[in-house]
């Protein structure tokens, strides 16, 4: 069994709708609705996809900024919501930081970079002034800063080195799990790569977990290890990054992965058939019965609009599609079978 | 809609009842008006039988309860010294007040919505600079010496005008101009300032680039989205007028509410003072309401946001 | 090979600021054919999103300034024009779909009212008429139940519903030139792919020369035919997309698709370019990219690079290549 | 709708303003001539008399400014033939110099618009960062509290407190400020709640960051600016309202020579003495205008998008 940091058990986020005269509860926006993960220590879990899918709400809700509805969260084995204010201080801020998505935003603008990093030691550790400054020095060399960037202002920088000094900050009580909400988004393609191969780096210096919260598919193959493709609040597909990407299962990854790929249309990309997906992002305050993605799939079947797919385990990825309740089509795809390229495999 | 009115109404309520309190207390608080009813020659005891048949003896609370009986059965009370109802000098004065508000109202907003459009439109042109210097000049001079010199100017020395007092349409010529001069700067600042965030919009690039002239996507698309922000002060200054005006009331002797106002504090004729600022009161909360409901009318957003 | 329907010759566009001359487009030529999708791709501040905005001359006022240069619709160079004349042109000859669907429409009007208006306004039809072509216009961007929908708000629309009213009401005059300034950026993967998929067909329809503007070269690959790669004001390269993905010849090309992560490969690292963009205040005298650019010669930091025709379209701003 | 892949170049776009010459030389006038004219009035105004050195007779002005002389009474400005230099700018009624209640007045003005400023901002501040960073009980207390204040303007408040309490400069400073902090707590409140969405505080309760360092450290600073813009906004409004209390009787107390009891002094004789209101009237206009053009550069010079204060 892995060393898992941080696991996610059935994770739901409901936001209830109001009408009328006294606020009657007449729905629910199930912005997240029956998630459950797991991050492996020193590994990175991507979640996937478009807006709405509810990954922002699952990263906050990790961060302790959002109360979860059901559903736990193990932090080492622990349920997080039994933890104490002075266990929550010692042991859980301090081991979970977070990358924001807008280098903008992210910073104080009235405060120094000296300050900024310096903060997360400031509020949760007693060490002296001096410490803490040579704490920051040496945490701007990590990130490929100058010391004397410490005595500028935010907007003094540009976007990629403000993304720096965000993960400066992020290091400094040494986390054992960073959340990355969308962090190079934001950023020029050449930047990107740079802040990419840094936290990679990082990653394997100090052992690191990352959350990272994406909807550029190409980006999540280069930073993870296990990912899991997130559509109106449910998990549709998950496993490892590899597998996910070569192998997809599920309509709507391959839907996403023919929306994403680079590829110039006289050539054809092996394996990856051109999908255009039909009609419009259902909204979350009424989705699709059955199958959320029923009304958009192009392999939907009569089933799918009536009754939600129970979650598969093939091989060491889990879907959630109608396609594999067939028991013989999973065996003849445990086999190695490519699905997708060659359409939909016949049951034998 | 109906659900957003009725929540609106319950806030103003609880606020109504909030400046009730206010000014019973502050009133209460003022000075004792036994004393400014007791003649020269009256004694102690004479003195607390006004106390006793005004309901003053009793705790403070007690009082505002049979105030507050009092005013559902439409009773408000009575002026110490008029001996008169304070809701008919109420009704006596209102229409003088409205009479002298509403036109400054109007002009002032005219102008203020005219010269801010104009001054976004060309901006640091010569107009923009004018309009800016119109508007720190407006709120530069104050209301009084602006009225006083006004009086000295078209009254005294050209003998155009009458110099106060209520009358015919030559008697409103000066009141109404020194209001709407001290509204005007305010408004007109922030309709300018709406204007030009909005000339900075996408969907204004979006309509210039549909080739439409010039006039047509200030006037048609970006006057509609300018108006929002400045209809709310614009509605909430109108109601402040009532008893903003006072001291325009005071420089023409114009018999409006401020006017009132002004004798019944310094008598402490304190039931005609409560009952003002009360009517006073519900007037700014209702227009308050009023001017959210326009809100619908104007960005549809709203509308279907609170139905 | 269909006609050439905008010619930019030496385009030079600069905003006057209090801190100088801010040189955001510094002398580039292109053209775009009849039918044709034309790329202007770079990074932030290349220049890409001035260029849009100078051919249809809405500069924002008064900084910004075209200095130089020719831009010639069907013979006409549009810089001549006259402030009546050139609005003429903006929405029936040319037109331009802007990057934020939820900021582009004016939220106080309905849909069909914003694209009626172009309409009324170019060809002068009675009411009736102009519904009818609303609703083709609406038809033309794959919008469902049109008649029902012209009557919506825009804040009834989803992102993806609001950027195709954005296009009828760019599409509804017919014009014979579209600029699209980042149309998909604000749109989530798929619903970008049906968008450029949509704008496939109506090329196919319309024979409508587009100038697509974009940082995304996934967008470049699935809809342009030719592209140019813009960096700091200038053009480096121009040819056509497959030439531009393969056989690159400008080292900042190469060295640009070469940082964007594939999805159809595992890398472990990616390439990535050193240091900044320039400051657009001071510009380095040689070629731009000399600072950063990994065959630098030393005649690269004294002079700028003339451009160089290399191949049947393909043009090359770059002294290793001669 | 998350954004995705916002373009950076919209995000970035380098800040044009490109004002034309003469605008620039207009900006610079706007700066330079409100903070000439404001510091000499605080000069006037500091050092009127050097009582609070303990020198009360060395002073400024040329006479005791309440000094009434009967036998120079109504005296015109010096440039008038009946007027004289020893009067620079005439007597009133009561012979008194009006050049030195002049600057005795500027003292008064200020420092009642200086006190007010100073408590009004204060209460505005705390209760808006409050209101809108806690929401919840603070912020439905505030709006109704600014409800109220709709419909007490502080002539009326004043009024009430000068019949009570007798008319002082305390009760001024106490009126105005009841409900003064009104309008401060309203526009801190709506910036608290534009910062607080921002990414920079949520990132700072990640880590665990109390409420009240997050509104001290966080939110404070970042509101200093537009709370500078309306203090300098207010000099002028606070001036015209302590005037305007005066004017009505129920500001200073006469014979204190504060510009509004001046102006109401010559007020039925502006036909025969125009002096009397006139000089009082342009020393209010002077500092209001320096006021208002000082807070319109600060405002634009500082934050832009705060145009509408």
């Amino acid at each position: 069994m892995a060393d898992i940091l941080l696991e996610g058990r059935d994770l739901k986020k409901h936001y209830p709708v109001t009408k009328g005269l006294l606020q009657r509860t007449v729905g629910w926006v199930r912005a997240v609705d029956g998630v459950s993960f797991t991050i492996e220590r020193g590994k990175t879990l991507s979640l996937v996809g478009e807006s709405g899918a509810g990954k922002t709400t699952v990263a906050k809700a990790i961060l302790l900024l959002e109360r979860l509805t059901s559903g736990t969260i193990l932090f080492e084995g622990k349920d997080v919501y039994k933890f104490s204010k002075s266990q929550l201080k010692m042991e859980y801020r301090p081991s979970v930081q977070s990358v924001q998505q807008n280098p903008w935003s992210s910073m104080d603008p009235r405060m120094r970079v000296r300050d900024i990093v310096a903060e997360p030691l400031v509020v949760n550790t007693k060490h002296t002034k001096e410490q803490i400054q040579s704490r920051v020095k040496e945490l701007l060399q990590q990130v490929g800063l100058a010391p004397n960037h410490a005595d500028y202002y935010p907007h003094e920088f540009s976007g990629g080195q403000r993304q720096r000094i965000a993960v400066a900050r992020a290091l400094a009580l040494n986390p054992s799990l960073v959340v990355l909400d969308e962090p190079v988004s934001a950023l020029d393609v050449s930047i990107r790569a740079q802040i990419m191969n840094l936290l990679k780096d990082l990653q394997e210096q100090y052992n690191l977990s990352y959350l990272v919260i994406a909807h550029n598919l190409a980006t999540v193959r280069f930073m993870s290890h296990n990912v899991a493709i997130m559509y109106l609040g449910q998990i549709v597909e998950y496993g490892e990054a590899e597998e996910v990407f070569n192998r997809p299962l599920h309509p709507y990854t391959r839907a996403l992965i023919s929306a994403s790929i680079l590829k110039l249309p006289e050539d054809d990309v092996q394996g990856v058939q051109q999908i255009i997906l039909s009609g419009e992002m259902p909204s979350p305050l009424n989705p699709p019965s059955g199958c959320r993605f029923h009304t958009r799939c192009v392999e939907a079947m009569d089933i799918c609009s009536k009754v939600a797919p129970e979650e598969r385990v093939i091989g060491q990825q889990r879907v959630k599609c109608h396609i594999y309740d067939d028991p013989s089509v999973q065996s003849a795809l445990s086999s190695g079978f490519q699905p997708g390229t060659e359409g939909r495999p016949q049951p034998s | 809609m109906v659900r957003f009115i009725i929540v609106r109404l319950l806030q103003s309520v609880i606020a109504l009842v909030g400046i009730a309190m206010l000014i019973f207390v502050l009133v209460r608080v003022s000075g004792d008006p036994a004393l400014m009813l007791a003649t020269a020659t009256s004694t102690e005891e004479d003195i607390q039988q006004i106390r006793v048949n005004l309901g003053l003896d009793k705790s403070i609370p007690e009082q505002f309860w049979i105030f507050v009986t009092d005013v559902v059965k439409g009773d408000m009370g009575e002026s110490l010294f008029k001996k008169k109802p304070v809701t008919e000098m109420i009704a006596a004065a209102l229409p003088n007040s409205i009479k002298l508000i509403l036109p400054s109202w109007v002009v002032a907003m005219l102008g203020a919505f005219l010269l801010g459009v104009l001054g976004a439109t060309r901006r640091d042109g010569f107009l923009d600079n004018g309009v800016k210097f119109i508007a720190i000049l407006g709120q530069a001079l104050p209301g009084f010496w602006v009225a006083i010199v006004a009086v000295f100017i078209f009254s005294v020395t050209w003998q155009l005008l009458p110099t106060s007092g209520l009358g015919g349409p030559s008697h409103y010529v000066l009141p109404v101009f020194t209001l709407a001069f001290f509204l005007l700067p305010g408004m007109m600042r922030l309709v300018r300032s709406s204007m030009l965030d909005v000339l900075d919009s996408e969907y204004i690039k979006l309509a210039r680039i549909k080739g439409l002239p010039e006039r047509m996507v200030i006037w048609k698309h970006a006057l509609r989205n300018a108006l929002i922000a400045p209809l709310t002060v614009a509605g909430v200054l109108f109601a402040m007028l009532i008893t903003g005006a006072v001291i325009i009331e005071t420089v023409f002797s114009w018999p409006g509410i401020g006017f009132i106002v002004v004798e019944g504090v310094l008598a402490r004729d304190f039931p005609l003072v409560q009952a003002i600022v009360i009517m006073v009161a519900v007037f700014v909360l209702g227009i308050n309401l009023l001017v959210d409901i326009t809100y619908a009318y104007i960005d549809p957003q709203i509308r279907y946001q609170r139905t | 090979m269909s006609n050439v329907i905008l010619q930019v010759e030496d385009l030079h566009t600069s905003f006057f600021t209090r801190a100088g001359e801010v040189k955001a487009v510094d002398g580039i030529s292109f053209y775009v054919r009849e039918g044709e999708t034309f790329g202007l791709v770079g990074e932030s501040a290349c220049g890409k999103t001035v260029t849009g905005l100078s051919i249809l001359r809405l500069l924002p006022e008064p900084a910004g300034i075209i200095v130089g240069g020719k831009i010639i619709l069907e013979g006409k160079n549009l810089l001549e024009l006259s402030k009546k004349e050139m609005r003429e042109i903006r929405g029936e000859k040319i037109s331009m779909i802007l990057q934020d669907p939820m900021t582009s429409l004016n939220p106080v009007y309905t849909v069909g009212d914003q694209i009626g208006e172009s309409v009324r306004q170019h060809q002068h039809l009675p009411d009736d008429m102009v519904e009818t072509e609303v609703v083709s216009a609406l038809r033309l961007l794959g919008i469902p139940a049109p008649e029902s929908r012209l009557h919506d708000y825009p804040f009834q629309m989803s992102g993806g519903m609001r950027q195709r009213v954005v296009g009828s009401i760019a599409m509804s005059c017919r014009p014979r030139l579209l600029i699209a300034d980042e149309p998909t950026t604000a749109l989530d993967a798929t619903i970008q792919a049906q968008y450029l998929a949509l704008f496939r067909d109506i090329q196919k329809q319309t024979d409508v020369a587009i100038i697509f503007i974009t940082h995304d070269f996934g967008v470049v690959a699935s809809i342009c035919h030719r592209v140019a790669v813009m960096y700091a004001g200038k053009i480096m390269e121009t040819a056509s997309t497959s030439t531009i993905f393969k056989t690159p010849k400008h080292p900042y090309t190469s060295a640009l698709i070469h940082s964007v992560p594939r999805l159809d490969r595992k890398d472990d690292r990616l390439y990535s370019i050193e240091g900044q963009p320039p400051s657009l205040l001071n510009l380095p005298p040689g070629c731009r990219f000399a600072p950063r650019c990994p065959d630098v010669q030393d005649v690269c930091h004294k002079q700028q690079p003339p451009e160089v025709e290399i191949g049947e379209g393909h043009t090359v701003s770059c002294w290793k290549v001669k | 709708m998350q954004e995705k892949d916002s373009d950076p170049e919209t995000a970035a776009k380098p800040v044009i303003s490109g004002l034309s010459r003469r605008a620039r030389i207009m900006r610079k006038l706007t700066f330079i001539v409100p903070v000439i004219i404001l510091s000499i009035i605080i000069l006037v105004a500091i050092f009127a008399d050097l009582a609070w050195l303990g020198l009360p007779d060395v002073r400024l002005a040329p006479y005791d400014p309440e000094k009434i002389s009967m036998r120079d009474r109504l005296m015109p400005p010096f440039w008038d033939e009946e007027g004289s230099t020893d009067h620079l700018l005439g007597t009133d009624k009561m012979g008194r110099d009006i050049l030195s209640r002049l600057i005795f007045g500027a003292r008064i003005s200020l420092s009642v618009s200086l006190l007010v400023i100073l408590i009004t901002s204060f209460i505005g501040t705390v209760l808006g960062i409050m209101g809108g960073y806690l929401g919840g009980r603070t912020e439905a207390f505030l709006m109704r509290i600014t409800d109220i204040s709709l419909a007490f303007p502080p002539i009326l408040v004043a009024m009430l407190l000068a019949v009570s309490m007798g008319p002082s400069f305390t009760t001024v400073v106490l009126a105005i400020s009841l409900l003064g902090w009104a309008p401060y707590a309203r526009l801190i409140r709506g910036e608290t709640l534009r910062l607080r969405e921002m990414d920079f505080v949520a990132q700072a309760r990640v880590i665990g960051t109390s409420p009240f360092r997050i509104m001290a450290r966080h939110i404070f600073p970042n509101i200093i600016n537009p709370l500078i813009i309306i203090m300098t906004l207010q000099i002028g409004l606070l001036i015209i309202t302590e005037a305007s209390l005066s004017f009505l009787g129920v500001g200073i107390p006469p014979p204190a020579p504060s510009w509004g009891n001046m102006v109401n002094d010559g007020r039925n004789l502006v036909d025969t003495a125009w002096w009397i209101s006139t000089f009082p009237g342009i020393a209010i206009a002077l500092v209001v205008m320096s006021g208002n053009f000082f807070g319109d550069w600060l405002r634009d010079t500082m934050d832009p998008r705060l145009r509408q204060l």
